[in-house]
Parts: C-alpha cells; structure tokens; sequence
C-alpha cells in the first residue's frame, strides 16, 4: 500500500511558443529619453537582423507566469520528499541562503567595481576561504571553480604546475575504476593519459594495484573519498605515501565530503588537493542541474599556482585595512573562468556556514552517516549489499534478487516513483552491475525514511510477486517511461511550428 | 540543528536499532589517528537574525546603482546592467525549480526538461544556429569548449583568436588548451577602428582550426562576420562567433546567417543579475552536423508507449558518464536555474521587448558617445559602428579620470591600461564605456559634464 | 475528452503536530544579551503558564518547509489556471505588487511612527485616495476598511452619521433580493432595519417595488452595480432620484467595479457612497480568504463623517509640504479598526494602479466584459441564461436543463475540476435557482476561456448522455466529495492527538 | 498591456464572432450620458523600472529599524517587532497560497484549508479555549465582534470594558456598538498599578453582559484575570479578555484556564512584519457551547465516500452569505494568508521557540526597566508585573523627551498624553515603552544613557 503520495489534477501545458500571438506583450520599459536616430545611421544594414526575431514568443506576463508555474508542478523537488541520489547529496536548502544572496548590495554590483567600493563582495569572497580552508586542513582556496568538474580541472592543473616546477610534469593520473566521470575526462583536459586501477575486492583501492601503477611518470592519484561506494578508503594515508614517495600528488574528489566535514580533515589524511561541491555539502541548491560551485583546497606548495585573481587583505598607510583583488600571480595556472566564481552560490554556502558553525556542521555529518546507515540495515534483508564493508553517507546495493524475476534496477527506480519518492542514484558506480546508490541526507527524519525503506521493502515484494507491475512503473505520473533510444537516434532538439502539441501531454 | 528532522532521541533510537552505542561508532571505518579530536576552528553557529544582520551589513559595505552612494555605472565588459523583470525571481523560487536535480528521471522532471528545450530553441533563434546545449558555466568556459571542439571536428591544434576578444575569456581559453596541445594565435586588431583586422586572416595556415572572433567585440564594436567567416572557411577552418553581451542579438545579424559554425558566449544579459559576476550562464550553439561532438547536455522530445510527448537527456554518450576521459567535456553540472532565468526572460520580453531593449541601448549609447566626443580633449577611440559601448581617449590617464568621477558618485567605465597596459599600449587614456537601457540621461549627462570638468 | 489536466503523483501530508517530535527546533534565536533573573522573580507564579505550551509542535525547519510546500500542491491557484468564480474577480495578482510590498522600508515601520520618519508611507495612503476619488468620481476616499463588508458597514455608518446630522437617522435600508449577505448583515450592524426589494423580470431594480417602499423611513437603498447578475442598472439615475427625493442617500456595493473602471463614474450616476474591493478590482491577492481592503469613497457632503485619522498635507513655516495624520474629526463615524488599514494590501493596489494607469484601467475593463460576453455568447445553447439582458463582467447560468438528467449545479462545478478548471460561483446570487454564476476577468486568454467552453460543453453533454460521470465528481482529484453534512452535526474544529491519520489522505 | 493575454487581433475576433463591431457595443447597457467621454485623471503608466523607482523612493522616505537611519525603536502599543523567521514569506509566497480564493471548494483548497484548521488548533492551546475561528480582520474588531457575540448569547445590551484596553480598540468597539443597540459603561484602573481596579467590579449590574478586559494591558501590565472572571460570572456576564500581545501567551497563563468565555486579540506578534499597521490577524476563541454563536469561518473535518479525512467550511450556516441580516458578524473576507503566516512562525518557533523568545521578552524588558527607573528623575509609573511593555514618568514632557531622542536616532516609545490626553489625564510625562527580543542591550543602554542626559 503507497503511504507517502496519492494522484491529483495537474495542468497541462504546452511550449511557451504555443501560446505566442501577434501583439502580445510580457513587459514595459521606460519610454527612450534621448532623441532616437534611425538605426540604419548608426549600424550598417548588413549588420542588423533580417529576422524580425520571428523564433521568440509574444506573450503576456500572465502567460509567462502561467506557463512555468504549471511547469513546476511536473517536477519532484528537495521541498517535496526525500531525494535519496547517491553521490548528489540531495540536502535541504535552507530559505535563508536564498535571502541573503539576493541582497539588493550582492546583486546589483558589477564584477568589475573598483576595490574600495565592493568591500563586502571581498569580504565574502575571503570568509569562506579561511573557513573552508580549516575545514579541509589544508592552507590556501580558490573559490573560482565553477563546479566540481572545473574545480578538478583546476586542481590537476596546480598539481601540474607543481610538478613542472619541479622539472617534470609527468605523464598519468591513476583514477580507481569506481571513480565519477568527470574524473577521468578533467584529467584528459590536463593533458594527463588515465591509468585506471582496479578497486580491491571491498571496493576500496588495491595498494599492490596501485604500486604496480604507481611510478616516476605518474603525476598524481584522484581519489574519491569516501569512495562512490559510500565507504573511507582506511588506508588513505599507506595510499598517500606510495604516491608522494614515487614523487606523485594525490587529488581527492570531495563531492562526498557530507560524510567527512568536522569529523576528518583531508589535508590530514596527506591530500594535497581536494575540490568541495557547495551544491552538495554545503546546501547551495542544484537549480535542476546548476549553478554550483567547486572551490579547491590545496597545500602550502601548491598555493602559488591557484588561479588568478587573489583576495589578500592590505594595510593601508592610515593603518586601515583593506581587500583587494591580486591579478599579479606569476605562477599561476591562469584563469579557469571570467570574475570571481559563482559569487551568488559562494554567498549562499558561506551562509549555510556561519548559520551551523562548528557543531552544527558536525552534528549535520553524523546525522547523514547515520541515516544513510540506518537505510543500509533495514534494506539488507531485501536487497544485495554491493560490497560489505562500513558505509558513511551512503550506501550502494544491486539488483541481483531482483533480476532473477527480471526486475532490473530501473525499473525499481521508475517504481520508486510510484511511491512518492525520487528514486535512487542508479547504475553508478560503474563497477557495480546494477547498482542502487542511496544517500538520505542529515535533511530526512526518520519518518521520511521508515516510509523509503518500507517502499523499497514493499518493491522488493512486488518484484517477486508482481514483477510487472514493477517493470511497468511509473504508473501515477502525467507520462510513463519515454522512448529515449528513439529520442537519441532521431535527435528533436529544438523546437518548430511543426511540432505544435508537444509538451501538452494528456 | 534546525535544518535537522531527526530529534536526538530518534537519533538514540535508530542507534540502538543498529546495536551501535553513539555515533562515532559510524565511523569506526576512519582510522583514529585521522579522526579530529577538537571542533573546527570556524566561527559558532550564528542565530538567523545575527546572519541576517552580518550579511546585511556586507551588503551595505558595497556601493552599486540602486544601494548606498547610488553610484551612476559605466561598466559593462562582459557583465551588462540591463533591466530584469521581476516574474524572472518570482519563477525561479519555485522550489519545483530550484531544490530540484538534474533531469535524469523525466517523468518527475518534465518542467525542468521542457524550460530546457525552450532555451535551446531560444538560443538557437537568435543565434541563427540548429543546435543549443543546455548551458555552460560561463561565456567564457563555452568559448574554451569552442576550441576545444573545434581541434575535435578538425583535427588541428592551432587556434586563430582575434586580439579584441574579451582578455579574460583569451585567459581561460589559454588555460583550457595549455596542456590539451593546442596553440593559439592572436590576430590583430586595427588601431583604427578596433576591430580585426582583415588583412590579417589573409595569410593565415592551414593548420588553423579554428578562428574565433567576439562581435560586438571587447571595445563594442561590431566585426565584419561575413567576410571573417568567407576568409576562415576558405582555410577549411572552423568559424567561431562569441557573443559576450547578448543583447545586441536583439538588433545585430545572427552569426549563423553571417556563416558561423559555432556560436557561444554569455546570456547573462538576458535576466540575470551582475551579482559581483556570477553565476552567469554559458551558452553554447552549433550546426546539426556537429551535434554529437557538442560539449554539455542536451534535451530531446519523446514519446512514451501511450503517444505522449516529453522531454529526457539526450545524446547522452557525448558525456563524461559514460565516455569519461573521451567525452566532449568534464562538465557535469551546470547553469541550469540561470539558462531558466534566461528563458524566462525571453519569454517575459518576447519578440518586441528584446528588440526595444536593444535598440533602447543602441541610442543611448550613441547619445553619451556623441556627447563625449564633444568634449574638448575627449574623441572615440575607435572607428567601427557600436552596439552599446564604446572606447574614449580622455586627455588624462584612464585611472585619473575614473578615480575624479567616483569622487562625483559615478563609476565611468573600465580603464583598459588593466588588460592592454603591456604588449599594446597606447591605451593608457583609454576608458570603455557602456550604455544600457537601464542608463538614464541625466546619468549620462552628468557623466559628460564631469568629463568637461576634469578634461579642463 | 479532457485537455487540460492529466492526474500526477502529489505528496500526502499530515497534520504538523503529528510531525512533532519532543526535541526537534525550528529556529535559532541569538544568546539572551542581559543577566537572566528567575521567571518567577518578575511574574508571579499563579500569572504563568502549566502547560508547558504543550499543543505546540516541536519540528524542525525542513519538517516546516516541507509541510507547508507540500499542502499549498492540494490547492487551485490563479497562478495555475482560470478562475471563473463570479463577484470574486480572480484577476491575475502582478507579482511586481508582491515585491513592492515587501520593501524593507515599509514592512519595518511601526504604525505610531513619528509623521516626521515615516512621510514615505504617508504619501502611500494619500495617492491611492486621490486615485480612487477620480475612479468613483466621488470627492473624498477612506482607505481604513479592511474587506469589502467593513467598507459597507463604514458607509452606511456615513450615512447615518449625515442622516442624524440633518436629525433623523430614520430606520430602514432598502436591499434588492439579488443583494450579496453582507449588504443585510452590514447594514443590521449598523442598526437598521433590512427592507427586501424583489429585483424585476430582467433582474435589475423594479421601479415600481422601488417607490412602493421609499419613503421619509428610509435611509439608503444598498445597491449592486452591476448587479450580482453582472447586468449594469440601466435606470440607475432615476432611482438615485427617488432615493435622493425621499431624503435618502444612496449606498453602491462596488464589488463589481471590474467592469465599470474607466468607463462610467458612480458619482456621475447620483451614488453617494460606494465601497470597492482592492483584492478584487485592484488586483491584490485573496490569499485563501484574506486579507483584502475595502475603501469606500464619498460625496463632499459625507466626507467630514469618514473615519479618521485622516491623512492631510501641511505646508510647514519653511514651505516645505509635510504630511501627517489628522485625528481631529469631530463628526467621524469614528474608527473601524486599530492603526491605519490593511496598509500592504494599499500598496499593492497602488502599485497596479500607477502599472496601468488610465489607458490599462479601461483596457482591462473592456477585456474583463468582453471574456464574459463571449462566454455567455458560446455557452447559451448549452445552459439556460438566467435573465436575459446585456451582462458586463460576468454572466449567470441556472442548472434547469441538467436538472432534467438529475444533474444540478453542484455537480457541474465539481465536474468542472477534473477538467482542470476551479468552479464557478454556484447558487449565488439567491434570486436564481441553481445559479451558475461566471466571472473570467481580463486576465484569461482566448485560448483558456474556450478551454473553459469546450468543458462546460462537455459536461452538458456528459449529463444528457452519462449524468452519473458528472454526479460522482470530482475523480481526479486526491479527496472526492467530502460529507459536509456530517461535519456540520458533529463539528471537528481542532486536532487532538487522538485524530492522528488526520489529512494524510490517500 | 502586459497583464492580458489576450492580443489585440484575439480581441477583434471574438468581437465578431458574436457580432459586434466594436467594444463600446459590449457597453450599451450604461446609459451614453453616463459613460466617462475622457480618459481617467490620473497619472500615466509607469515602466516596470519607473515603477520600482517609485516606491523604493517611498520607502526610503520611511526610517526603521533596518533602514534609513536605523532607528532604535522601543514602539510597541499593539504592534510589536518580533524576529520572523525566513521561512514564513517563502512559504506563504507559494502561489498555491496566495492567489487562491476562501476555499470554497474542499477537493482543490485542502492545503489553505488545513493549514487553516491548524490555526485553529493552535489558537485553542494558546488561549486554553474549545473552538477558534479561521480569523478575523485584526485584534480591535476582533474585540468589538466579541461585544457583538456577547449581546447574543446573554441578550444584555451593556458591556463593561476595562479603561486600560488599547484605546484604539475601545475607539472600534464604540463603532460597531453605537448603532447596535449597546452601551458601555469604562471600568476604572488603579492609579497605582495601572491594572483594573478590581472593586469596581464589586458594583457593577447584572444588567452587564460582558466584562472586557485586556491582559497583558494597553500598559503592559498583567491583570488579574482569574478574580476578574469570578466577579463576571457571579453576575453572569461573559467574560472577555483581549490580548494584543499574543507573545505573552508564549509565556503567561492561558486565559481559558483563568475563567475567560471569549478570548480575542491580534496575531501580529506571530511572524506579521510591522508594515504601518497592517495587514495583521484578528483570532477569535471561545467555548464549545458557544460555537454556533462564533462570527467568521470556521474549518472543521470530513471525510469522503473512501473515508479519506479531509477538512470544509463548516457551521456556515452562521454567516452572512446564508444568514444574512442574522448572521453573527458580517464578515466575509478575513485574513486568511495573515493566519498562515502566523501558523508557519509558530509551527517554526514551536514550543521551545515561543517559550524561549517570551522569557527574551521579559527578561529584556525588565532589564531596561531596572536601568531607567534607575535613573534620576524616572520612575515607572506603575507597579503591576508586566511582560514586554511598561510606563515610565519622564521629569519632562514626554513629547519632548521623544523628540530629543529622536535626535539620536531613538524612538522612545509612545506619548500616553496621545490618548490619556483629556480625562485620564495626569499622563503628559508618561512613556510607554516597549522591549521584544529583536532589541538589543546596546540600544536599551543607548536608550538609558540617553535618557540621563536629557533628564539632567
Ligand atoms: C563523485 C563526484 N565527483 C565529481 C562530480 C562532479 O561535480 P559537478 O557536477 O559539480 O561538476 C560529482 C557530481 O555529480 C560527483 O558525484
Ligand atoms: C457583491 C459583493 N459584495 C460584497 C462582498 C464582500 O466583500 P469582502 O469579502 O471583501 O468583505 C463581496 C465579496 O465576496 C461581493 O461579491
């Protein structure tokens, strides 16, 4: 029985194109208070459009707040139920984030206003640094990554830097089998050939696998830690040591810092760079896809060779002390990106910060590793623990039993859906066949996920006893599942007049 | 905690349901020498009113145009003050929108998929182009992706980017392809009019792969697109527009009928706000034949078994999930809450409004540049027809001048001795000035009138 | 065949006490900043609370934002669709209004803030005032009522105020049948006595049955216009004669100004006091019942009777004009409420009014009659008008056709649902049996008002051809039709911890 | 114009699809002499711009706490700052909220309605009473509909109210009586404490039908509410007490436990922002025997063929749309968004929240009370406990001492000679001053420090 969701009347909606007509206005500007010149005196004919910009709609204000107010309501959100995507870290988004960041003073400065009159910006773009810095134990920030992929890029990269100015930049990155995707092609970017090693049989990193990699040509090891597989690489530290003693660096990937933040510091663990997502561990929200932020944390050495600019704080000759922006950084890897990083996520996560401080963001970890522990024992009986071992933040099982009755983990992810939940991160990592990977979040009571695991139970059993009704799933949603092979092979990627009832599904 | 739903006896209870006894059991997997014995060093948790007022008074600590000094502003240069509905918020803080992941389960996704396909089909309009993704970090990350795409279609590892294209984005265009083997050259820009210089693209290599030109370019003035184009396909070259200030897309030919092969650049001119410079929005359009080898993501139209239409992720064997280290891009996440900013703002603005916006811009500016060149001691610097900003050559050195005009409560544009101060000088009494339809005439007046007085 | 809406998966919600969880918070206050003396050394023991304020819940933010978000999706909204409920005017609520509104500097102003600091919210009393004077064509406005039936109470008090004044407060209002309940209930208030007018044939005023009852007892008639059938009163002028010849005055329920606004003046028709509804005609939001104002503006003879204070601009020794509030008037009606009306909801209405200013007041009226004419002219064939006439801003219907399959207007509202629209107004006004009571407004579009045809449409034929379809519904929604009558006899008015699956329907 | 969405060619077709030419066709029904041959005199439309220009300028003519020149503000008298929580104005900012109609219709208006009948919930605890209404316009006609009820149900046409009630809200319930038919007679206060003078209570008649009573008082002070109750209903009148300060009750004794038959007042203290007044949210609270007597909506339980529970409008018959000129107020449209706020801050302060913010009060208060009738020549003007708000005898003028404040930035609190001008008099040093958790020790002590020097 589906506790958690019923069915409701939900507005069907077409593309916003659909509902364009001839002399239909959404705005008003001011009238022009200077004398209007014909265009053609001021812009050659041949640069002006000949379009009549026939391709945008003309709507009312009405429609426009019509159109994506219905939209919305097609859309399972954090605000609605738990959002159990491992490696995502599916967190609540605290209202007070989105407050603040709207500040008229925030939004309405221009990236390039003189130093002495963004005071504020500066301060806030320095604040963070110092926190995030004592968070990862490591010595210096940038926050200029714009997400957790850049903020990849950007660390090889200052690790490169590093190992030219030592002579040699080296030619591989050693990534683990079970490691994220970006991983691998953030590498590429740096020029750096992708050793893959073989996780062990617990999923963790092989030491003699990686020995065997590990040599004089090996520019670092991208490790995930806690790994895809929810659980501490325990030897982190033996791992460290092989790299740095063959003259290597190690990378970590912190999108799985909710599990780690208060309770361990990578800069401890022997790490020399690591990348935080801020849309995940620290509650800046996933705007369905983004923005994010990426910021990377590195040591002492690597420090000068952080992308450009820098805030460093100065004492001016009346004593006052000042920020501004450094652009003089010699050796740096450059910029990865223009301004100053995603300032308005930057702003919601230093929010999040002060808001928990030292134990409330300890308090939030242990609560994640709990509740991701508490679904990891309740589930056991029903499902094929993907590796035995002691899971922090999340935890990974597959669909073996279930395949038996030909029940695959899609379908129990689309059937999830049934049951008033978003389902389950699925077929990651790669080196688990059919893998569920679940993370509840420190943002999920236990009544939220008594009724997750009760549904997964409650699968399962469907699974045996019913596996259609599983394999056809989802039922109570608009539309059911979408012919994705068609949508690749015969690619519709824009809208034309043509197509005219898409969207209005029903 | 109170973003914590579980209270501590529930807590106590999960515990014992477990048969663990306190929480640090949970970590018995991380080695306890590892483990921090004392709390962070970061300041105690603030109350909501404390953050409320902390951050209040960072913002008070900042002068803008609408806050403390009311500061009159030139600056554009990649970050437009343009004016944004207020619906664009209003939408964007549904909760359905904004705590919402990237669309990979459709059928609880269908807002975010379908707002997608209409920014692309937007994008791709004003573009002139067939495909769009469905955004990049930043027009400068998607001019970086341009290349690197360009070396991926063409197989050459020589880039050809004009001198006027924004210096930040040739920054992070260095970055991106230092270490993939790629080089690039810089072509000229001609001293008079600012904009490329033709001549130069004459005797340009066959092993270029790619010519990247930004029109309006970084001093607004507007390329001459066709003839790059005619001389860059000649080559067998890829035709690379950037557009960094999307508004003049509202007036302006659109690069794909002017022969681009990619266009990209920055929509942060459509809806979203300067906010210190970021987070902006990357857009990234191409032609139907390089679709697969289009960095980012993309949605589709689809059907299910009953005929219903809908939208999924598309094509998705271009990305790092699935070819990892042969991907077209590492970019996982992206803009997408501002990529519907934008659309929102499209929508909101329409057929009539964006060309009204832009045309708004075009006689302002024009009206503050015929003003100032007026002034004795002050002309335009250059030659070429503008969208909205232009560059002065003031009688004084650039930062003298701005520094005079702040003290008037007027922030006068960006003196370009930042980006040409070395390699190309001459630009010392150069200041870039931008004019939007935000930009009321007694601003730009009195901007005029400060001149005279310092140009004096 | 439905178009508009699909059924979709909607998230079931309890009651937030039963979220509640001893030890849970929802909030952070900052540290108590002064010494803390023993509670019961400042209050004696017997003044304070035993109960521990135990019906409190204890949840946390998330618990909050998650309860709240996901009971507001078991709600219609403008914001979703068409909301054709007739007199209620469900106009589009601009969202600029709504951002307005909330400025800093008037939310945080205390209402006994010196004239001298607060001149910025003074003259947001005052411009409204003199806008709707020119709206009503009337010479003085109050802006302190706070709904509608409060702007009719206040008014009639004016007029008894003015009727005592010339020495008779005399002792009856005259109310047409066709009136809506707060006429009679507002002017019982105001101790007089309710004398009913049958409305004539074509549902306007009956002349005849006008004269037979005005007469030197009479104080107000309390008049409708358009009547609450949305047909204008065409004599208007005549009766305000009679009225006026009998020493009466003339009271004009405003509520349906939507269709007059721009295009006639109830000044110019002989009205001496009219109420209008700002979260009708004037665009502020309901709100799910609340809050909206209700102004009424007045002739120059009643304006020394309104309620004060009222606002009034001085010219200070310096010249310089200052604003400030008048609480010297003698011959007010006095007070209706505390402090100075529902002043968020003014500056709402403000901020329309100056959006559209003459041209886009008269636009929307012309758009809001034409909807309804055109509503009225397709569905004519289907339902049975009640009057025949020329109707304005809103068109009524009676269920006697359906009556005939057994189907009445009850029915075809609830029907209406799961075709995706919210109903229409039934059964009001009194005077039509089975009304079926339509009001579009201007903020609909062609293509959702025939969306809104093609149902009604539908569902005349679903009552010929399958009356049960339409007397079962609604079926697409979460909860079906619920048993009123039972919630009636046995009133359960609050929760108790016994009632504990209380809304967590489905 | 942007709010319609129909175009003008749409317009034109409908026109003549019922056969009409033009639309002033659609107004023949108004008489030609009638309709206005002009446009409106009022100002033209404003830009979206223009118009945020507009009222931004208002606000800034407005100085708050927050804004302006931050002023410390000790303004209490009925409407009180109180820290509120973010979450109220996301959440009631749900369109799905706000832009939805008195949920006429159970089966689409379940969220406004529960959230609606937890409101209710809440208020009974509170107050310690059976039934509450789904609100009422604000606390003063809250009071004036509780004399109304109370004429009902004991059939006597004279009320006794407590002379120290908010004036403001006698001035409404004066209104609403007037022409009903009852007179009041003012129960007296003690000189000394500021509260009712209970012994004139000893006499008054058994033609009384209501005693009402204010608690904490328009003074701030406590009454003493239990013996207050046994003198009302020894002559068997309802007793009625009125709280304007609703975040006293987070720390006092519920007036239903102390004997009350109504207990009205005003939400505003629960998460309404100040806004000059209003909008705020009248609650109305009573016994189970008089719940068919209760003015306004009430929203109770049901359940549907299934047994799905689900809440409806309930008890209508009561109200003006079924009652008419008998319903027991004439109140339709209430403050329905206002009771939702309220509902969220106090779903989000909770039990411990509410508790923890009243102690704050309290302590706070008297902290500021200490120092300043500690300094020479002040004194508080009265000796009865008090929670948030308290008088104090200036040794001059109050107004003159509120406007040296005022020169430093302070509001001091509120001039009792502005409503115990004329008979109470006696009151022209008097300030009645107020202190809620959102001030701070530095502007109590600013307050106090500035206080000596003008007293000196
Ligand atoms: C383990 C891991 N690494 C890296 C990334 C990439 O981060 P982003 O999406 O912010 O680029 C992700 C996010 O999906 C991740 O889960
Ligand atoms: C015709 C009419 N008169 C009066 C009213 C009462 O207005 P309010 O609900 O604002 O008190 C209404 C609103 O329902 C109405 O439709």
């Amino acid at each position: 029985m589906i506790k958690k969701a019923s069915t409701h009347i939900n507005q069907n909606e077409g593309l916003i194109f659909e509902r364009s007509r001839p002399g239909k206005v959404g705005y008003r500007l001011p009238e022009l208070d200077v004398e209007a010149v014909p265009v053609e005196s001021l812009i050659e004919a041949r640069h002006l459009r000949d379009d009549k910009l026939a391709g945008l709609p003309e709507v009312s204000e009405v429609d426009v707040v019509r159109h994506f107010t219905r939209i919305s309501t097609w859309n399972y959100a954090v605000d609605l139920g738990m959002y159990p995507l491992g490696s995502c870290t599916m967190k609540y988004n605290p209202k007070l984030n989105e407050r603040v960041s709207r500040f008229e003073g925030f939004v309405s400065s221009h990236p390039y206003t003189p130093d002495e009159l963004s005071q504020g910006n500066l301060e806030l773009l320095r604040d963070p640094e110092l926190s995030l810095a004592e968070i990862t134990g490591l010595a210096a920030v940038s926050l200029q990554p714009a997400a957790g992929a850049q903020g990849e890029m950007t660390g090889l990269m200052t690790i490169r830097k590093c190992l030219e100015s030592r002579g040699d930049a080296r030619k591989y990155v050693i990534i683990p089998d079970s490691a994220h995707g970006t991983n691998p092609a953030s590498a590429a970017i740096c020029g750096y050939q992708v050793k893959t090693i073989k996780s062990g049989p617990d999923g963790s990193v092989d030491l003699d696998n990686l020995r065997a990699v590990v040599d004089s040509d090996v520019a670092a090891l991208m490790l995930t830690n806690p790994s895809t597989l929810g659980m501490f690489e325990e030897k982190i530290e033996e791992i460290c040591r092989i790299v740095h003693e063959a003259g290597g660096l190690v990378y970590m990937d912190g999108a799985n810092m909710n599990a780690l933040v208060g309770v361990t510091r990578p800069g401890d663990m022997g790490v020399d760079v690591i990348h935080l997502n801020l849309h995940k561990t620290f509650s800046t929200p996933h705007g369905g896809g983004g923005p994010g932020a990426g910021p990377i944390a590195v040591t002492k050495e690597l420090e000068p060779f952080l992308p450009f600019p820098r805030v460093i704080e100065e004492t001016a000759a009346n004593g006052s002390r000042k920020l501004r922006l450094d652009y003089d950084r010699p050796h740096s890897v450059g910029r990865v990106r223009a301004f100053h990083g995603n300032f308005s996520v930057l702003v919601r996560a230093l929010c999040y910060i002060v808001t928990l401080g030292p134990d409330g963001l300890r308090e939030a970890t242990e609560t994640a590793v709990l509740n991701a522990n508490y679904i990891a024992h309740h589930l056991k009986d029903d499902y094929e623990i993907a590796y035995a071992g002691k899971p922090l933040h999340e935890v990974v099982f597959t669909d073996k039993r279930q395949q038996a009755y030909g029940v695959h983990t899609l379908d129990i992810a689309k059937r999830l859906i049934d049951y008033g939940f978003h389902p389950m991160t699925v077929y990651f990592p790669l080196i688990v066949p059919g893998a569920i990977m679940i993370e509840p979040t420190e943002s999920e009571g236990r009544e939220e996920i008594d009724l997750f695991i009760d549904a997964l139970k409650s699968i399962a059993r469907e699974a045996r006893e019913t596996p259609e009704l599983v394999k056809m799933a989802p039922h109570n949603t608009r539309i059911g599942r979408l012919d994705e092979a068609t949508a690749a092979r015969r690619p519709i990627l824009r809208w034309k007049p043509a197509v005219s009832t898409a969207g209005a599904a029903g | 905690m109170r973003y914590i739903p579980n209270s501590p006896s529930e807590r106590e209870l999960m515990l014992r349901e477990m048969g663990l006894k306190s929480v640090d059991e949970l970590f018995r997997g991380i080695p306890a020498n590892l483990q921090l014995k004392r709390p962070l060093q970061i300041p105690a948790a603030l109350s909501e009113s404390d953050t409320l007022g902390y951050f209040r008074k960072m913002a008070e600590k900042n002068e803008t145009p609408t806050t403390g000094r009311k500061m009159a502003s030139f600056l554009g240069a990649g970050a437009y003050n343009h004016f944004i509905p207020t619906v664009i918020d209003t939408l964007i803080s549904r909760s359905e929108f904004y705590t919402s992941y990237t669309p990979y389960q459709p059928e609880i996704s269908q807002g975010t998929l379908q707002a997608i396909f209409e920014f692309q089909t937007m994008i791709c309009d004003l573009t002139g182009m067939d495909v769009s993704n469905a955004s990049l970090y930043d027009g400068s990350t998607a001019t970086a992706e341009a290349v690197l795409m360009a070396e991926r279609v063409t197989g050459r590892t020589k880039v050809a980017i004009a001198g006027n294209l924004h210096p930040e984005y040739i920054e992070v265009v260095d970055t991106y392809i230092k270490n993939a083997g790629i080089s690039k050259v810089i072509l000229p820009f001609d001293g008079q009019n600012g904009t490329l210089r033709l001549d130069s693209l004459a005797d340009i290599g066959a092993d270029i792969g790619a010519v990247i030109v930004q029109s309006p370019n970084f001093f607004g003035g507007i390329e001459e697109l066709q003839k790059i184009a005619d001389a860059t396909h000649r080559i067998g070259a890829l035709f690379v527009v950037v557009v960094s200030e999307a508004m003049s897309l509202g007036l302006l030919q659109s690069p794909g009928r002017a022969g681009a092969d990619i266009v990209c650049g920055e929509t942060q001119s459509f809806g979203i706000p300067l906010s210190f410079g970021g987070s902006y929005c990357g857009f990234f359009a191409t032609r139907e034949k390089f679709q697969r080898q289009i960095p980012g993501r993309l949605v589709g139209m689809a059907h299910d078994d009953q005929g219903r239409s809908g939208f999924v992720l598309t094509l998705a064997t271009r990305e790092q999930h699935i070819r990892r280290e042969k991907a077209t891009s590492n970019i996982c996440t992206n803009q997408g809450l501002y990529a519907l900013m934008s659309t929102v703002y499209l929508s909101t603005m329409g057929r009539a409004g964006l060309r009204e916006a832009a045309e708004q811009n075009l006689q302002k500016a024009h009206y503050a540049a015929r003003l100032i060149s007026g002034i004795a001691g002050y002309k335009l610097r250059f030659g070429a027809s503008f969208f909205n900003e232009f560059v002065i050559s003031a009688p004084r050195p650039a930062t003298e001048v701005l520094e005079r005009l702040r003290e008037q409560d007027i922030i006068g544009g960006l003196e370009l001795s930042r980006f040409f101060g070395g390699r190309n000088s001459g630009m010392e009494n150069e200041i870039l000035v931008c004019v939007t339809e935000t930009t009321t005439r007694q601003d730009i007046d009195r901007l005029v009138s400060a001149l005279a007085v310092i140009g004096s």
